[in-house]
């Protein structure tokens, strides 16, 4: 075992989290993620393999869904991106080729990007952020969105509940972006 | 007629009632020695050179709406001669020394105002980069001064030097650049062409070009066949869509531009600014609208209309350089249609087609161009050879390899 | 403007950047391709007035190229397809068909 | 609480609201109290400025552009042209602000603005005096004598007499936010069709947003007395309110602006949120932009009032009858108590009935048609005009004539102007369709081509009755979203008056009179304009002026036109109309940027070892949107110099460790990933061993450079591409369109990973030694077993996943080690501590690019987008034994000259001597201009190494001018230096440290 400490993309030891009166936003760490990209020609052998793993067909576009073990949101065309709370997050790769093997590739995302819990009156938080619509979008909804300028993935689990994965360079900008439109909506 | 202050004192001294119309609105006749299409800034200063330099009859300038409504009349009026490349810098001070002596020339006031540009500078890259374009404008005999960030301080305090993203750390300034009142250069040009002797044909569409055994004979309008020695084409960004009409494709796309000008306000911005690390420039007219833009809304457009993430775009620039302007309003904005080529760079010169000439590609630069441009057109036009200053604007310099690019984009012209 | 992504449904054009004229997928074959069919495919353009298909990459999004056939003068969107199928349907276009223009 | 610059200091009350009649919507429990060119007034809770100031008797509230003539309000809505005034003070101070639309806060500090010195007197009214001399264009007939005159003398005078109000120079300190909306349904405008399309649309269960610009829904009905079934108007509408607010699917938005049509349904809104209040919560924005999706809009704008033109039409008191029925029903306010109405329409006298109601002396209705109807209340004056009216500063006498040229004068305190309604279309002309004329109403209406997905109703469409405006709100919403009509309740009865309007613009014989109040267009200009040829409408409004103002048009432009229309003998149709455009009304631009303002304007990306640099005191540049550390200061060092000098020099002697986490990296994978390779970089990479690491050159199509990097195989079927940190993202969009668009069979998938991993480069003579202190011992990095250009996965620390790269930018024995970002932290405070004994150094990019100058090594400055691989001394790196992109479009003739530029190495004679990066080479001797340029320099450094500067330079056939003395010039920062050419390799041209 490696005996090097990590740090969340704030520079501490222990996740951030904002609060106001409506909403809350907590820095999630520890979450393990990996791209799965189809091979060509292999695409429905991958797609086998990824209902193995979730018990269900492959996401749909604009669409995310969880087992027990791994969660997964489409990323793009036969791409998907698999996420799972490893003690070790080290894992995830490796578990996924032994059970891929040559139907896809994929990529260790773990540290590209941070996760954010945003919960409450999320509605009048999103809509000063991103162009999602709550009104219209369920539990299952994933998507790219872009957040102060930052390509980032928005996943829908409930009304009152989505997870944000923003890049993990500029997780602080949009962090405060989001903190920003939590204190706007609980002024108004 | 001629106008003067002792003119305009005359008149209002007797009722108004000796002005005449700026220029005459003729019938079409049957034949020209030179027609040009496009009653634009471009193709009404080639008449004005035609007629009054080069000493040429017998010419028309075809319009299909009203003079001056193009880019023309939708630019933000900036003029300068800052450019890097040897293809370019020699033409744009040509430019800009006509400039210089426009109204005389014209007997016409378009308030060229020499009140200087600046480009801002936020990175040791785009210092590098502007000090080479800055001595590249001297060699070519252009004035061009290095500004560091406290001179420029005290000349804009009003700049965000205290909380800014990408700090201000220097500046490339042109003082010989500034602004011109755009529409008075069309109808200055159109006076002074018609007072030549130009027939100036308003709502005169080109629908057609009739060409025989290589040779263009004239054009079909909806005012009816116009026979022409030379035909010059001079549409900006209807370029395409004419030149498809003597069958030829062109190294061009037609691209939107929006431009903005606040509610009047008090001077308090001397000269033209343009921010180096966002999309916004900035000036000051003389009724007091703050008259700003940025980039292209970036997909091919014939609409004359852009959207909202452009203008959002400009506005973010503005604020980020010049935070006082947030209580300032937005009054009006609007598009112009660019013909961006693809090296954003423009185009004089023959077409394949004999007595068929172009110009066009000016991206969103046009406007600063428009009397060199005329002038080397009329040139090309009269004589049949290029201006020394416009020699390097060729057709085929994208087979040569001989590509005029200022900003390094390539073959994409919506990134010039 | 907004673009119905063939995948995503509805999404808005500031997601997207523009490459230019989808003529730009067919690249000349460099085995038989002469110096001006390597410049007319890469400086020609159609620039038409009216409906054009168009290259525009979905980079705020699931990194898609997309064919996108809009109207020129009313930004009107008819149609739009995946660049990569359009792709292949061309590379398996008889010969003659994979160098055929688009626009109006 | 954020101060915004109101007074609030004096609670001095002042009585005298002289002019406030009884009723109107407004509180007056409610007193709050304000002040006007620093004088206190009392209104209430309801008012807008204007309404407030009518009714404390102050008619003046500003002068007009261009001859400073006093004026009061025009109108009570956002098409003001007069009543323009400055709002709050300090930082706060908001200029150009309607008076009309203004809503009353406690405390609220308004300024008039345009004078000097004060409102009452201002010395530039000077100007009407020459008002002959200063007509439409005269400045392009003159001021050009001397030349140089123009811009000493006269355009100063010009200059300062411009604008209305001012900037105070200070940055905005509100905040202001934007968001995105969607809905099934948009409503503009919240009048009587624009509440009942809402309903009928929520009641059927979609998403309904309505907005209004006012501050209070019901549009005409808060101005008018009538009745909605057995409710006065504003209490039918209030109730609208109510019930709409029981809906969750629909949002309601009050203060909001419809500003603009974009394209597919795309349309822009400003809610100002504290605009009406005196402070703002802690983070609260002023205003929010809205993007509103909406599926299908209905345009319920209503309509605005046209005034008629006759001479001295512009003096305070002369209001538009509308307006002035507005203050009266809505306010309980009037401009005087007196008033003479002039009308060419019923509707004026629906004014005069009003205002007689509320008590307000009726002098006379002046009515221009001849069969006007009478009435019993107060005197009307059938087929006569108004003429001409007097009052300096506020009107006092209107002056009326009869067919028979008949004039005497009415002593009148205000004068209400009533030529009809135009239906307010703006919004359906924003993507290019023009408004069609109505013969029946005399007036523009909606083009048949509207906007795909919007229709219109109410009074915006033409229908000018409560009724039909009720009616024609249902069926829009019924047909946008098929809503079967049927189903729906019966509508209330309501007001059903047929509505004509007469075509009667301007009072012959009239010169004097203003189309454009503020600025300044009179009748006499259009004339003007016409005789000398501009006669397009767009040649009128850029001649005269007309329609630019800050109320863009809304009450001038027709007038405009139609004086426009009788001297060209042609009908107003046929004249056309001017194109109307975005913003709907003048808008905040702060609310247009948002929060992307100061250090918001842009993300910052934040590198592994960013909070550890910080902690060392590292100085930071900005590089795109990355921080990086540019270098790290020690104790004694006074300048940049001395830190990069000795961070350049601890590399090359020892060892140095620099965090290169920016460079792009790009995930290739697949069994295609190597023929991938092949295509988007010139130079093969089809044979390269796994474990091995090769530098790539990527030439856009064009031939050109477009960037540079390596691509590490790590299996068959893996490699790991690296790109520079400004192109990452261009790069990986161009290896999509080649994998999606080129080559949509290969197999192989890309993936960014360039934040997953903290990648550090280690250089200098003691790298290995270093790295072997943290690479687990069973990697071998000797030399052998790890040579130039080797890579691989390997663990650090006991166990972390890594991986190792030997690759050098800086020429030296190097490695560049990434392990997962998370760890960057740890990991660069590791190699800190094991590498003590070797005084490891951290260095700085400044002390990366004078390694690499000193090396030679092309960067962004030399693939500025205009150079090819042979003008980088690459040319032999593009393969002719395969196609790449850009291969054959680089063998263009002009990219191929024998003279073509060269990198090379410059050298000063004389050490001292600046290099000078952006400097021009010219030969040795002969002429320093453009005509003897011989090339420029890219990038330039101070060598610590060579004890001197040295640079990177472009020069025609440079690779045969090696060891040519040449002059560097730099006229624009004044240096002209000797200097040799040499080769770009100024250190270990060899390149035997970078394979020791």
């Amino acid at each position: 075992m490696h005996d090097l400490t990590p740090i969340t993309a704030f520079g501490l030891a222990e996740p951030t989290v904002f609060v106001t009166q409506s909403c809350q936003l907590a820095e999630r760490p520890r979450i393990a993620l990996a791209s799965v990209a189809a091979r060509l020609g292999v695409d429905e052998a991958c797609r086998a393999v990824i209902t193995d793993l979730l018990r269900a067909d492959a996401p749909d576009p604009a669409a995310w869904l969880a087992s027990d073990i791994y969660s997964a949101f489409w990323m793009g065309p036969d791409q998907w991106m698999f996420s799972a709370d490893f003690p070790d997050v080290e894992d995830i790769v490796a578990r996924l080729k032994t059970s891929f093997g040559e139907t896809a590739s994929i990529t260790e995302q773990t540290d590209g990007w941070v996760s954010f819990d945003l919960t409450g009156e999320v509605e009048a938080v999103l809509e000063l952020v991103c162009s999602v619509d709550m009104r219209t979008r369920s539990a299952g909804y994933a998507s790219r969105v872009s957040i102060h300028h930052t390509g980032c993935f928005l996943l829908i689990e409930a009304s009152d509940r989505v997870r944000v994965y923003a890049p993990r360079a500029s997780a602080g900008s949009v962090f405060h972006g989001i903190s920003q439109a939590m204190t706007s909506a609980a002024a108004r | 007629m001629r106008y003067s202050g002792f003119k305009v004192i005359k008149e209002a001294l007797t009722g108004h009632k000796g002005w005449r119309p700026a220029w005459r609105d003729p019938e079409p006749q049957s034949h020209y020695d030179i027609v040009i299409i496009g009653g634009g800034g471009h193709g009404l200063a080639t008449a004005h050179y035609l007629a009054k330099i080069f000493g040429q009859k017998r010419i028309a300038v075809l319009e299909k709406g009203w003079i001056g409504g193009g880019n023309v009349g939708r630019n933000t009026t900036i003029i300068r001669s800052n450019y890097l490349l040897d293809g370019n810098e020699p033409f744009y001070e040509f430019s800009l020394k006509l400039w210089e002596g426009l109204e005389q020339d014209l007997n016409y006031n378009a308030m060229v105002s020499q009140r200087g540009i600046m480009n801002l500078i936020h990175s040791d890259a785009q210092r590098d980069a502007y000090i080479r374009r800055g001595n590249a404008m001297i060699l070519n005999g252009a004035d061009a001064e290095y500004m560091d960030a406290d001179q420029i301080r005290k000349e804009y305090p009003f700049l965000n030097f205290d909380d800014a993203r990408f700090p201000i750390k220097g500046g490339l300034a042109q003082r010989r650049g500034g602004t011109v009142r755009h529409d008075a250069v069309a109808w200055g040009y159109a006076r002074s062409a018609d007072s030549h002797g130009v027939d100036i044909l308003q709502n005169c569409e080109v629908t057609g070009f009739r060409i025989e055994n290589g040779k263009c004979l004239g054009v079909e309008t909806s005012r009816g066949f116009i026979g022409a020695g030379r035909v010059g084409c001079a549409v900006a960004g209807s370029s395409g869509r004419l030149m498809s009409k003597a069958g030829m494709r062109l190294p061009i796309e037609s691209h939107v531009l929006q431009a903005f000008v606040s509610e009047g306000l008090k001077p308090i911005l001397p000269g033209v600014i343009t921010f180096g690390a966002g999309h916004f420039y900035v000036s000051q007219s003389d009724k007091g609208g703050l008259v700003f833009g940025g980039d292209i809304d970036g997909y091919n457009s014939y609409a004359q209309r852009g959207n909202l993430p452009v203008v959002e775009d400009v506005c973010e620039g503005g604020m980020a350089l010049m935070p006082m302007i947030g209580r300032a309003r937005l009054l009006r904005m609007w598009g112009g249609i660019m013909d961006m080529s693809m090296d954003g760079s423009p185009i004089i010169d023959r077409t394949h087609i004999d007595g068929l000439y172009f110009n066009g590609g000016w991206c969103y630069g046009g406007f600063k161009a428009t009397p060199a441009s005329g002038y080397a057109f009329a040139h090309l036009l009269a004589r049949d050879i290029p201006h020394p200053t416009a020699t390097a604007y060729r057709f085929d310099r994208f087979e040569t390899g001989h590509m005029i690019d200022e900003k390094g984009m390539g073959n994409q012209p919506n990134l010039h | 403007m907004i673009i119905n992504h063939p995948l995503l449904g509805p999404r808005d054009s500031a997601e997207f950047t523009y490459l230019g004229d989808a003529s730009l997928l067919n690249r000349p074959d460099p085995d038989t391709a002469t110096p001006k069919d390597w410049h007319d495919y890469a400086y020609l353009r159609d620039n038409p007035a009216g409906l054009h298909r168009e290259l525009w990459f979905h980079e705020g999004g699931d990194r898609s190229w997309l064919v996108v056939t809009r109207n020129t003068v009313t930004h009107e969107i008819t149609k739009v397809e995946l660049a990569r199928d359009v792709a292949r349907g061309l590379a398996s276009d008889v010969a003659g068909m994979g160098t055929k223009r688009s626009g109006g | 609480m954020a101060d915004h610059g109101t007074n609030h200091g004096t609670h001095h009350r002042t009585h005298g609201q002289i002019n406030r009649l009884s009723g109107g919507q407004i509180d007056r429990n409610k007193p709050l109290s304000f002040t006007f060119d620093g004088k206190t007034f009392q209104g209430y809770h309801g008012d807008t400025l204007a309404s407030a100031l009518l009714a404390n008797g102050v008619r003046l509230m500003g002068r007009s552009f261009k001859y400073h003539r006093p004026r009061g309000p025009l109108t009570a809505g956002s098409e003001e042209p007069n009543a323009i005034v400055a709002l709050r003070s300090g930082a706060y101070q908001e200029p150009n602000t309607r008076a009309t639309t203004a809503e009353l806060f406690d405390g609220l500090e308004a300024t008039s603005q345009n004078r000097w010195p004060s409102l009452a007197f201002d010395a530039m009214a000077i100007n009407d005096r020459f008002s002959n001399f200063l007509t439409a264009g005269f400045y392009y007939k003159t001021f050009m004598w001397p030349a140089a005159f123009w811009e000493k003398i006269y355009e100063p005078i010009i200059r300062k007499a411009a604008g209305l109000g001012a900037l105070t120079g200070s940055a905005d300190p509100d905040v202001y936010d934007k968001g995105f909306r969607h809905c099934d349904l948009l409503v503009v405008g919240a009048g009587p069709s624009g509440l009942m399309a809402a309903r009928t649309a929520a009641e059927a269960g979609f998403e309904v947003i309505i907005a209004d610009e006012d501050f209070r829904f019901g549009g005409r009905l808060n101005s008018e007395h009538e009745f909605i079934g057995d409710q006065a108007g504003a209490d039918w509408a209030a109730s609208q309110v109510a019930h709409l607010g029981t809906f969750s699917n629909v949002r309601v938005m009050s203060r909001t602006t419809v500003i603009g049509t974009f394209d597919h349904g795309i349309y822009g809104a400003v809610e100002r949120v504290t605009d009406h209040l005196r402070t703002s919560a802690e983070g609260q924005p002023r205003q929010i932009l809205w993007r509103i999706y909406a599926k299908h809009t209905v345009l319920c704008a209503g309509a605005t009032e046209r005034p008629i033109a006759f001479n001295n039409n512009d003096r305070p008191g002369v209001m538009l009858a509308g307006a002035m029925r507005s203050y009266a029903n809505r306010w309980g306010v009037s401009a005087a108590r007196d008033a003479v109405i002039f009308t060419s329409n019923d509707d004026g006298h629906r004014t005069a009935a009003d205002l007689h109601r509320q008590g307000v002396a009726i002098a006379a209705v002046v009515d221009t048609r001849a069969d006007a109807p009478s009435a019993h209340e107060y005197a009307v004056i059938a087929g006569t005009t108004v003429t001409d009216t007097r009052g300096r500063l506020g009107l006092n006498a209107v002056q009326v004539t009869d067919a028979t040229g008949h004039s005497r004068w009415l002593k009148a305190g205000s004068l209400g102007v009533s030529g009809g309604w135009n239906p307010n279309v703006h919004l359906t002309s924003h993507q290019g369709a023009r408004p069609v004329w109505n013969d029946a109403l005399n007036a523009f209406v909606p083009s048949p081509s509207l906007p795909p997905h919007m229709s219109v109703a109410g009074a915006a469409a033409g229908m000018l009755s409560t009724h039909g405006a009720l009616h024609s709100g249902v069926d829009a919403a019924c047909k946008a979203l098929e809503i079967d009509p049927r189903t729906l309740p019966a509508l209330p009865k309501a007001d059903d008056r047929p509505v004509t309007q007469s075509a009667f613009w301007c009072v012959q014989g009239s010169e004097r009179a203003w189309l454009d109040q503020q600025n300044d267009v009179t009748v006499k200009d259009v004339k003007l304009s016409h005789q000398e040829g501009f006669r397009a409408v767009e040649h009128l409004k850029r001649y005269t002026t007309l329609g630019m103002a800050t109320d863009q048009g809304k009450t001038s432009n027709m007038g405009g036109l139609a004086v426009m229309a009788e001297l060209t003998g042609q009908p107003i149709a046929d004249v056309g109309t001017t194109m109307f455009r975005p913003p709907y009304t003048p808008t905040a631009i702060g609310v247009l940027a948002g929060r992307s303002r100061g250090k918001d304007f842009h993300p910052v990306r934040l590198t592994p070892s960013h909070y550890w640099a910080k902690e060392r005191g590292a100085v930071f540049v900005e590089v795109g949107n990355w921080l990086r550390a540019q270098w790290f200061p020690i104790e004694g060092e006074t300048h940049w110099r001395q830190s990069v000098d000795r961070e350049v020099l601890a590399t090359r002697s020892s060892v140095g460790v620099c965090d290169c986490t920016t460079l792009g990296k790009i995930d290739v994978q697949g069994t295609d990933a190597a023929v991938f390779l092949n295509k988007v970089y010139c130079n093969g990479f089809a044979k390269l061993a796994v474990g091995r690491t090769r530098y790539g050159l990527m030439l856009r199509e064009d031939g050109i450079a477009m960037d540079d990097g390596t691509a590490a195989r790590l299996a068959e079927d893996h490699f790991v591409v690296t790109t520079t940190t400004a192109n990452a993202g261009k790069v990986y969009q161009h290896m999509e369109f080649v994998r999606q668009c080129l080559c949509p069979d290969l197999d192989v998938q890309l993936i960014s990973t360039t934040e997953s991993w903290a990648q550090y480069a280690i250089a200098g003579p003691n790298a290995r030694a270093l790295l072997q202190k943290v690479v687990d011992a069973e990697f071998d990095i000797s030399n052998d077993a790890f040579p130039f250009m080797a890579c691989g996965a390997i663990t650090v620390c006991g166990g972390l996943r890594a991986r190792l790269f030997r690759i050098s930018f800086s020429g030296e024995l190097a490695f560049e080690l990434a392990v997962p970002a998370r760890y960057g932290d740890a990991m660069m405070r590791r190699l800190m501590d094991e590498g003590e004994e070797f005084n490891v150094t951290p260095y700085g990019t400044e002390a990366l690019g004078v390694m690499r100058i000193e090396k030679g090594h092309a960067a962004g400055n030399e693939l500025n987008g205009t150079t090819t691989a042979q003008n980088l001394g690459l040319g032999r790196m593009v393969s002719k034994a395969k196609d790449s992109i850009g291969s054959k479009l680089s063998e263009r003739v002009g990219l191929n000259t024998e003279d073509g530029l060269r990198l090379v190495g410059l050298r000063p004679l004389n050490p001292k001597d600046k290099i000078t990066a952006g400097g021009h080479v010219m030969s040795a001797e002969g002429p320093v201009n453009a005509a003897h340029d011989q090339g420029y320099v890219t990038s330039a450094a101070y060598s610590p190494t060579l004890g001197n500067m040295i640079g990177l330079a472009f020069i025609k056939s440079g690779s045969e001018r090696i060891g040519d003395r040449m002059r560097l010039v730099s006229p624009l920062t004044k240096t002209s230096v000797e200097v040799e050419v040499v080769s770009p390799h100024f250190v270990d041209p060899e390149g035997e440290r970078q394979r020791a």
